[in-house]
C-alpha cells in the first residue's frame, strides 16, 4: 500500500482556511474514482490523513481535485502545499454516493461547510446527466457567508433553471441577503415529493443528524438519506480498526452509508 | 499417523532450520512462557508448567518433562506475522520504498488450536501476509482460564497446520504422534526419523483431547453473542466493569487477534528522510477515536463496550466470524483479572433482567 | 532560510532533563546545525537574546523569583515545551507540597531564615501556558528528538496518552505484575519510556506521571492484593510526580 | 587601582550543571571577599526522605544530580546496607563498580569536551568549537556515548537509572547484552588515550594548591565503590567515622555551609584521587599520565582536565576487565529487611566524595538522612583558589580577570544541583 507520488499543479484559496488542491499523478495515477470516495493524502514527514475528492467524475485526466481544511498539522501542511509540492496519494477507498441510486428521482443535496467538498462530485455528476434525474435542489450552510466552498461555481448553479440552490449562513455579514440559520430550516419548509426523493447529506455530525431526521418527518425514507460518515483513519482499507462504529468500518463500509443503517449507531454516545 | 520420540522432535526443528525456517517455540524466560528462537529441544521448557488465575499467571515445575504444557503466556504468535511495530515505507524527494520483508519464512512450533484459529482469524483481517510453517500441538492439559471448547477452536487443532502433533509422556516413555496437513508438512516429517503410530496410541490420543475439552477452566456462554452485544449497547453493566477496568490495554495486547494499528511519522533532523511506521494501538487508548476537537470513546465504559462489542459482536459483521478464540489470555493478564466470560455472563443476566452478580 | 533558535531554561531541577540534550550524541552537531542554540547556559557562556521559536523549559516554580522568570521567558518564546516530571509536575520536590515547609526549611538549613522559598513546588502549567509536555524523570531522549524534528517539519509530536503497559507489551515483556506479584503503576502512568522498569523486572514507580483519567481506585485495590501497605502505596503514588488519589474502598 | 572597590560578577556561571554566580570584591588593592553563589533553589532533599521507606534513597537522592545519578544511588544503598548490617557479595559490588565506570566516563568526558576544553582554546561552547575542532568534538561524544550505553545496559538509563536497589540490582544483565558495550568500549580506548594527549597539550596557568587531599581508597585497586578514607596527610579512617573529621560550618566571608577536614580545608575529586591513589591505576592509565606529564601527584588544578582524561582511560580500561570477568550474579540482588540504626556510605563521584548518612526506624522508615555532595565539600577550596588567583592577577584587566576566574571555578566541575546544603543568603551589596 505505497501511495502513489503526485504533485500540486494547482492551488484555489477558497476560504480563509480551505483550499483546492490539483494533483497530478507523477508517475502511476491512482484508479478512478466515484463520487464520495475519498484517498489517504500524505504531507512529507508530517502524517496521513483522509480526504474526499471534490473534482468531476466526468472529467477524463488522471488529475485529482481534493479540497482541505487546515484544522490540524497534517491539514495544514496539505493547505498550505504550493504548486510543485510533491504529495503521497493512495486510494481511492470507500462506498461512495452512488448517484445512481437516485435515476428517476428528485436529488437533494444538503452540504455543511467543507461538507460540500465530497457532494460537489454529486452534482456535477446529476448535470452532467441531467436527463437521468428530476429535480436538482442543492442546499449549502455556513458559518458565514465567507465560508462557502466554490463560490464562483455556486454563483454559476444559482444561475441555472435546473438546479434548485439554497444558502444560508449561521452569521449575517458583508451585507449578506440571503438566508440566515441552520439548513434544517430550508429543509423544514423546501417544497419537496418525499417517498420520490433521494437525499445526499455531508457536514458536521449534529448537522447531518438534524437534517436527517428533519428530513425522516417530512416522509423521506431512512434507506434514501445518504450520509458520510466522518472516523479516526490511518489506513483506509479496514485494517488499523479506528474508524468503528459499531459495525461499521467506515473507511470500508462507508464513509457514505444510509441513515437506516447509521442513525441507531448514531444515537449512541460514545460509540 | 506417525509417532517419534525427543530425538524425533529435535530432528523436526533442525529439519525446519536447513529448510530455510527461523524457528519459534516457547521458551522459558523471566518467570513466564514466552515465544522466541529455538534452535533444539534443549531450548523447550521442558517440565515447566502453569498455573493461572485471572490476573495471576505462575510458573511452576511439573512431575514430569512434559514441553506443551502450559496455558497461553503474555505474548501470542500475532508478534510475529503481525509485529509490533514495522516500518510502512520511507521517503525522499525520489519516491516511496517499501521497507524490506525478512526472507526467512517462519516456523512456529507448538501452536495449539486457539492459536492456530486466531491465526486464522489475523489472516482474514489483514489479508496474506506470508504463511508460516506450523507446527501445531494438541492440548491434552487445559489451564484454568481455558474456554476454546465454548468457542469452537479447540483443544484440539483445526485445518491450518502443517503438522499437528500430540505430546505423550506414558509408561513407554515421552513421544509425539505426528500427523501431516499439507504437502510442506509431509516433506519435513519425512527428514525425521519416526515409526507408524498403532491404532491404540491414536486412540488414546484422541481420547485424552476430547476428554480435555470437559476441563476448561472457564466456559463462553452459549448464547448469540453478536445478538446479545448488539442489545447491550445501553447496559449499565458498562459502567460496573468501568469501575475496575484499568483502561491499560492489556487485554487488547495480548489478544492474539486484535489487529489494530497506529501509525507514527519519523523524520531526521535534517528533514531529507521521512519514514512512516505502524504499531500496535488499543481501542482503550483515548487518542484511538480521536478527530478533530476531541476523541469519540472518552469514558471508560465506553472503551471497554468497544472492546467486547467488537470482539464478540460486531467482528461477525465486519468479518464473519467471532474474533474470540478461547484462549484466556485477557483474563490472565488483565492486571486487575477482568473476565471476558464472566462479563458476558453479566450483560446476559442485564439483558434477561436478573441481578448481575459477577 | 535562518534556522529557528533554541533555547534552554532551567528552574528547580536536577539537570537531568538538559542534560538528556547533550546525551543525543549522534545527532547533537547536526541539531546545532539544524536549529540555532541561542540560549544554554549549562553548555554555552554565550547568550544571543530572545525571542526564541522553542524554549525547552526544565524544573519546576519553588521561589517568587521563579514565578516571575517564567513569565518572561514564556513571553520570549514561540512555542513552550516543558520537559521532565519537576517542569510537567512539580517533581520529588513537591512533595514539600505535602508537608511543612517551615519544617523542611529548618531540618536542612542552619539559617533557615535566609532561604526564600515558596511553600509548594508547582509544575509550569500552573503558571504559564504550555504548548507541549515531555513527561519523565528524566525525558526520554527519543523523545525529546520526536518533538524537535516534529517541529522542523510542522508535524505534531508523536507522544502517545496511553499507559506504559501498551509499551510494555509491544516490546514482549513479561507482566511483573501478573507474573510476579510485583505492584507496578504501568496501567496508570503514561508511556513514553518505552517500559524501561518491567525490562529489568521492576515495577513501574510512574516517573512519566498519570495518563488521562487514571482509575487509581482499581490499581490501588490490585497494588493491596500485591500485599502492599497503605503508607506504601500512598507513598507509591507520591513520588517523582503525584496520582490524584482517590479513596479507594 | 587601589583605594578603589573592584568588583568581579559573574551572574549566570554558564558549563556548569546547576546555577551559580560568582561574586569577588577587591578593595584598595586586596582581595577582601570571593563568593561562589548558589542560587539553586533548595530541594529538600534530607527533609523528605523522612518517613519514606529505607529501600527509596537509592531512587529518590539520584534526582539531586542528573549529572550523577549512579554516585548518589551507591552512596545510598551503601548506607542502608551499612545500617541493616548487609554486604552485598563481591560479583554484585563488581556490577556496581562497572555501572560506576559508565558515569565516570559520561561525566568526564562531558565535563572535558562539552563544557571545560572551550575555555582553553577559547570559545564559548563546544558547538562553536566544533568549527575548528570537529574531531575532538566528536570523540568526546563518542566517549560520551559509551559511557552511557553501559549505564544504559547495567542501569536501564544513562539518566537516574532504574535498575539499582538497595542489595543489588532488580535483574543482572546477561553477558549477550553487555558484549556489544565491550566491543564499543575497545573501540574507544585509543579515543581515551587521543584525549589526555590533546589535553595534555593545553596552556595552563601554574598554579600550585595547598589544600589537604580527600579520597576514597582501596589498598588493590583504583578506589571507586567503597574503600577507606585517606588523606595526603596520612589520615586513615573508616567511612562510618567520615562525620567526626569531616565538620560542616559557616564560615564569615562566605554564604555558603564550608566542610573541613579535621578543621582543615580540604579537596575531594580527580586530584585528590589520582595524587592519593597514583598506584593504583592501571598500567595503560599511568603510561597516559606520564606521557601527559602528570608525576605522581597533582596539585595544579588548571591540569585536573588531565587528570579527568587519565580516569576516563582508566575507566575504559577497568570496564573492559570487568565485563570479561562477567557473569550475571544470581540472584542480582540480596534482601536488606531494615533494622533499627545508622549507616554511612561513602563512593567518588566524578567530582569527588560523595557521603551519604540515614538513620532508620525499626519499622524501615527513615528517621535521618544527611547527604554531603562533593561540590559543597569543594566549596572553600574553590574560594580559595579564586582568592589565590585573583591576588597574583591584580593586574588583569576585569575583561581578562573575570573569565580567568570562571575558567578556575570550572577546573572543579562544579555540580550545582547537588546543592542540598547551600545557602542562599540575601545579601546587602558590597
Ligand atoms: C472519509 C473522510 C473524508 C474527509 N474529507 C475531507 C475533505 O475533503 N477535506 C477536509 O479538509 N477534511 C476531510 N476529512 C477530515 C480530515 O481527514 C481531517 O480534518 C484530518 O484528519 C485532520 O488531520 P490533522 O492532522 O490536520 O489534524 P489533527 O487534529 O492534528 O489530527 C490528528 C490525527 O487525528 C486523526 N483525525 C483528526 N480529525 C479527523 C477527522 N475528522 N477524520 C479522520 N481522522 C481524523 C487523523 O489521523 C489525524 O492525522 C475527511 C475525513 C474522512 C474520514
Ligand atoms: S524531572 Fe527528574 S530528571 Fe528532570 S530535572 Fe527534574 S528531577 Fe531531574
Ligand atoms: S509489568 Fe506493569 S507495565 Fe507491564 S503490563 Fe504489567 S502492569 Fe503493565
Ligand atoms: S517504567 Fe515507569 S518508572 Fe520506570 S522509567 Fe518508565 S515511567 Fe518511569
Amino acid at each position: 500500500m505505497l501511495p502513489a507520488r503526485y504533485v500540486v499543479t494547482g492551488r484555489t484559496v477558497e476560504t480563509a482556511d480551505s483550499v483546492t488542491l490539483r494533483l497530478e499523478p507523477l508517475e502511476r495515477p491512482i484508479p478512478r474514482f466515484q463520487p464520495g470516495q475519498f484517498t489517504m493524502l500524505y504531507a512529507r514527514g508530517v502524517g496521513e490523513i483522509a480526504v474526499s475528492i471534490s473534482g468531476d467524475p466526468s472529467v477524463v485526466d488522471s488529475a485529482l481535485t481534493q479540497t482541505v481544511r487546515a484544522v490540524g498539522a497534517v491539514s495544514r501542511a496539505l493547505h498550505d502545499a504550493k504548486p510543485g509540492t510533491v504529495v503521497g496519494v493512495r486510494g481511492p477507498y470507500g462506498v461512495g454516493w452512488q448517484p445512481s441510486l437516485a435515476w428517476e428521482r428528485d436529488v437533494l443535496v444538503v452540504a455543511g461547510g467543507v461538507g460540500l467538498a465530497p457532494l460537489r462530485p454529486v452534482v456535477l455528476t446529476v448535470l452532467a446527466q441531467r436527463w437521468r434525474y428530476r429535480r436538482l435542489i442543492v442546499v449549502a450552510g455556513a458559518r458565514t457567508p465567507r465560508e462557502f466552498l466554490y463560490s464562483d461555481e455556486l454563483k454559476w448553479w444559482s444561475s441555472r433553471d435546473d438546479l434548485a440552490l439554497e444558502l444560508t449562513v449561521d452569521h449575517a455579514a458583508d451585507g449578506w441577503t440571503g438566508q440566515v440559520g441552520f439548513v434544517t430550516q430550508p429543509l423544514a419548509r423546501l417544497p419537496l415529493d418525499p417517498a420520490a426523493t433521494t437525499a445526499f447529506v455531508c457536514g458536521p455530525e449534529p448537522m447531518m443528524r438534524f437534517s436527517a431526521e428533519t428530513l425522516l418527518r417530512r416522509g423521506v425514507p431512512a434507506d434514501r438519506i445518504r450520509i458520510s460518515l466522518e472516523r479516526n483513519m490511518k489506513c483506509g482499507i479496514g485494517q488499523c480498526g479506528h474508524c468503528q462504529l459499531g459495525p461499521l468500518l467506515v473507511c470500508r463500509d462507508g464513509p457514505v452509508v444510509d441513515y437506516a443503517r447509521a442513525a441507531e449507531l448514531l444515537s449512541v454516545r460514545e460509540l | 499417523m506417525d509417532a517419534f520420540g525427543l530425538d524425533g522432535l529435535d530432528e523436526l526443528v533442525r529439519a525446519l532450520i536447513a529448510d530455510g525456517h527461523r524457528v519459534i517455540g516457547p521458551r522459558r524466560r523471566d518467570d513466564a512462557i514466552v515465544l522466541d528462537d529455538v534452535t533444539g529441544v534443549a531450548d523447550l521448557p521442558s517440565g515447566w508448567g502453569v498455573e493461572v488465575a485471572p490476573g495471576r499467571y505462575r510458573l511452576h515445575r511439573r512431575g514430569d518433562d512434559a514441553l506443551f504444557r502450559h496455558s497461553a503466556g503474555p505474548q501470542s504468535w500475532k508478534r510475529f506475522v503481525h509485529p509490533p511495530r514495522r516500518k510502512l515505507w520511507e521517503t525522499t524527494d525520489v519516491g516511496f520504498a517499501a521497507a524490506p520483508d525478512d526472507e526467512r519464512r517462519l516456523a512456529f512450533l507448538g501452536v495449539r488450536g486457539c492459536d492456530l484459529a486466531a491465526l486464522g482469524v489475523l489472516g482474514r483481517v489483514l489479508g496474506a501476509r506470508s504463511r508460516p510453517f506450523i507446527v501445531a500441538v494438541d492440548c491434552t492439559e487445559p489451564g484454568g482460564l481455558c474456554f476454546c471448547a465454548s468457542t469452537g477452536t479447540g483443544p484440539s487443532v483445526g485445518p491450518g497446520y502443517d503438522l499437528a502433533l500430540t505430546e505423550r509422556l506414558d509408561d513407554t516413555g515421552h513421544w509425539f504422534l505426528a500427523d501431516a496437513g499439507s504437502e510442506d508438512g509431509e516433506r519435513i516429517l519425512a527428514a525425521v526419523t519416526r515409526r507408524p503410530a498403532t491404532a491404540d496410541e491414536v486412540a488414546g490420543a484422541l481420547r485424552d483431547v476430547t476428554a480435555a475439552a470437559g476441563r476448561m477452566g472457564r466456559q463462553m456462554p452459549a448464547l448469540d453473542l453478536r445478538q446479545l452485544l448488539h442489545d447491550s449497547r445501553q447496559a449499565q453493566h458498562w459502567n460496573d466493569v468501568a469501575e475496575r477496568c484499568l483502561t491499560c490495554g492489556n487485554c487488547t495486547m495480548v489478544c492474539p487477534t486484535c489487529f489494530c494499528t497506529t501509525t507514527e511519522d519519523v523524520t531526521d533532523l535534517t528533514g531529507d528522510h521521512a519514514e512512516r511506521w505502524e504499531h500496535w494501538a488499543s481501542c482503550f487508548e483515548v487518542d484511538f477515536s480521536y478527530l478533530h476537537g476531541g476523541s469519540v470513546r472518552t469514558s471508560a465504559a465506553s472503551r471497554y463496550r468497544q472492546w467486547l462489542s467488537h470482539k464478540l459482536g460486531t467482528w461477525h459483521d465486519q468479518f464473519g466470524e467471532s474474533g474470540c478464540v478461547g484462549c484466556g489470555r485477557c483474563i490472565a493478564w488483565c492486571p486487575v483479572g477482568i473476565d471476558i466470560t464472566a462479563e458476558v455472563a453479566a450483560l446476559a443476566a442485564e439483558r434477561s433482567g436478573d441481578d448481575v452478580d459477577v | 532560510m535562518t534556522p529557528p533558535t533554541l533555547a534552554v531554561w532551567k528552574f528547580t531541577s536536577c539537570d537531568g532533563c538538559q542534560l538528556t540534550l547533550l546525551d543525543c550524541e549522534d545527532e547533537l552537531l547536526t541539531l546545532a546545525g539544524a536549529v540555532r542554540i541561542a540560549r544554554f547556559t549549562e553548555a554555552s557562556s554565550a547568550i544571543s537574546p530572545g525571542p526564541y521559536d522553542v524554549s525547552l523549559v526544565e524544573g519546576s516554580i519553588t521561589t517568587p523569583e521563579e514565578a516571575e522568570r517564567i513569565r518572561e521567558v514564556r513571553a520570549q518564546s514561540r512555542v513552550l515545551v516543558v520537559i521532565g516530571a519537576c517542569a510537567t509536575a512539580g517533581g520529588i520536590q513537591a512533595l514539600r507540597n505535602f508537608a511543612d515547609v517551615e519544617e523542611f526549611r529548618s531540618l536542612v538549613y542552619a539559617s533557615p531564615q535566609h532561604i526564600g522559598t515558596l511553600a509548594t513546588s508547582t509544575p509550569i502549567s500552573a503558571h504559564v501556558a504550555v504548548d507541549y509536555e515531555l513527561r519523565g524523570c528524566p525525558i526520554d531522549r527519543r523523545q525529546l528528538l520526536e518533538v524537535l524534528s516534529a517541529f522542523l517539519v510542522g508535524r505534531k509530536p508523536d507522544l502517545p496518552d496511553a499507559s506504559v503497559c501498551t509499551e510494555c507489551k509491544r516490546r514482549g515483556l513479561t507482566c511483573v505484575m501478573v507474573a510476579d506479584g510485583t505492584p507496578c503503576l504501568g496501567p496508570v502512568t503514561h508511556a513514553g519510556c518505552g517500559a524501561l522498569c518491567p525490562a529489568y523486572r521492576r515495577g513501574c514507580f510512574g516517573c512519566f506521571g498519570p495518563v488521562q483519567d487514571p482509575n487509581i481506585a482499581a490499581l490501588t485495590a490490585q497494588l493491596r492484593a500485591c500485599g502492599l501497605s497503605e503508607e506504601a502505596i500512598d507513598r507509591a503514588f507520591r513520588t517523582f510526580t503525584h496520582f490524584r488519589q482517590e479513596t479507594a474502598t | 587601582m587601589s583605594h578603589r572597590a573592584r568588583q568581579l560578577r559573574v551572574s549566570a556561571l554558564a558549563r556548569v550543571e546547576g546555577e551559580g554566580a560568582l561574586n569577588v570584591v577587591v578593595r584598595d588593592g586586596s582581595v577582601e571577599r570571593t563568593e561562589l553563589r548558589i542560587y539553586e533553589p533548595p530541594r529538600f532533599f534530607e527533609a523528605l526522605l523522612r518517613g519514606r521507606a529505607h529501600t527509596e534513597p537509592p531512587d529518590i537522592t539520584a534526582r539531586i544530580c542528573g549529572i550523577c545519578p549512579v554516585a548518589y544511588q551507591l552512596s545510598a544503598c551503601h548506607a542502608i546496607e551499612d545500617a541493616c548490617g548487609v554486604t552485598v557479595p563481591e560479583p554484585v559490588e563488581a556490577l556496581r563498580r562497572l555501572l560506576y565506570c559508565g558515569e565516570w566516563i559520561s561525566s568526564h568526558a562531558l565535563h572535558i569536551h562539552l563544557l571545560h576544553a572551550p575555555d582553553f582554546l577559547g570559545y564559548p561552547d563546544a558547538i562553536t568549537m566544533a568549527a575548528d575542532h570537529r574531531d575532538a568534538v566528536e570523540r568526546g561524544l563518542a566517549l560520551k556515548k559509551v559511557g552511557n550505553a553501559l549505564l544504559e545496559a547495567v542501569g536501564g538509563r544513562a539518566i537516574h537509572p532504574v535498575n539499582v536497589r538497595v542489595g543489588g540490582f532488580y535483574r543482572a544483565p546477561t553477558r549477550a547484552e553487555l558484549a556489544p558495550v565491550a566491543e564499543q568500549l575497545t573501540a574507544v580506548l585509543y579515543l581515551a588515550l587521543a584525549t589526555v594527549r590533546w589535553v595534555a597539550g593545553f596552556d595552563f596557568p601554574s598554579v600550585e594548591l595547598d589544600h589537604e587531599l580527600l579520597a576514597v581508597h582501596e589498598d588493590h585497586r583504583y578506589a571507586i565503590t567503597r574503600g577507606r578514607l585517606v588523606s595526603g596527610d596520612g589520615l586513615d579512617f573508616p567511612v562510618s567515622d567520615f562525620s567526626s573529621h569531616v565538620v560542616e560550618h559557616q564560615v564569615p566571608h562566605s554564604t555558603a555551609l564550608h566542610a573541613s577536614l579535621d578543621g582543615r580545608r580540604y579537596l575531594t575529586g580527580p586530584l585528590a584521587r589520582y595524587s592519593l591513589n597514583h598506584a593504583q591505576l592501571s598500567p595503560l592509565a599511568l603510561h597516559a599520565a606520564a606521557e601527559a606529564g602528570l608525576g605522581p601527584s597533582c596539585r595544579n588544578p588548571f591540569r585536573s582536565i588531565v587528570v579527568r582524561a587519565v580516569e576516563i582511560v582508566y575507566a575504559v580500561e577497568e570496564a573492559l576487565r570487568l565485563i570479561s570477568e562477567y557473569e550475571p550474579p544470581e540472584p542480582a540482588h540480596v534482601d536488606v529487611p531494615p533494622r533499627l540504626g545508622v549507616g554511612h556510605g561513602v563512593t567518588e563521584a566524578p567530582r569527588g566524595l560523595l557521603y551519604h548518612r540515614y538513620g532508620i526506624g525499626a519499622d524501615g522508615l527513615l528517621t535521618s538522612a544527611v547527604i554531603v555532595p562533593p561540590t559543597s565539600q569543594n566549596q572553600a577550596a574553590i574560594e580559595a583558589d579564586l582568592h589565590a588567583l585573583v591576588t597574583a592577577n591584580l593586574a588583569l584587566p576585569d575583561s581578562e580577570l573575570t573569565p580567568l576566574c570562571e575558567r578556575a571555578i570550572r577546573n572543579y566541575d562544579p555540580c550545582i544541583s547537588c546543592s542540598a546544603h547551600f545557602l542562599d543568603l540575601t545579601r546587602s551589596p558590597a
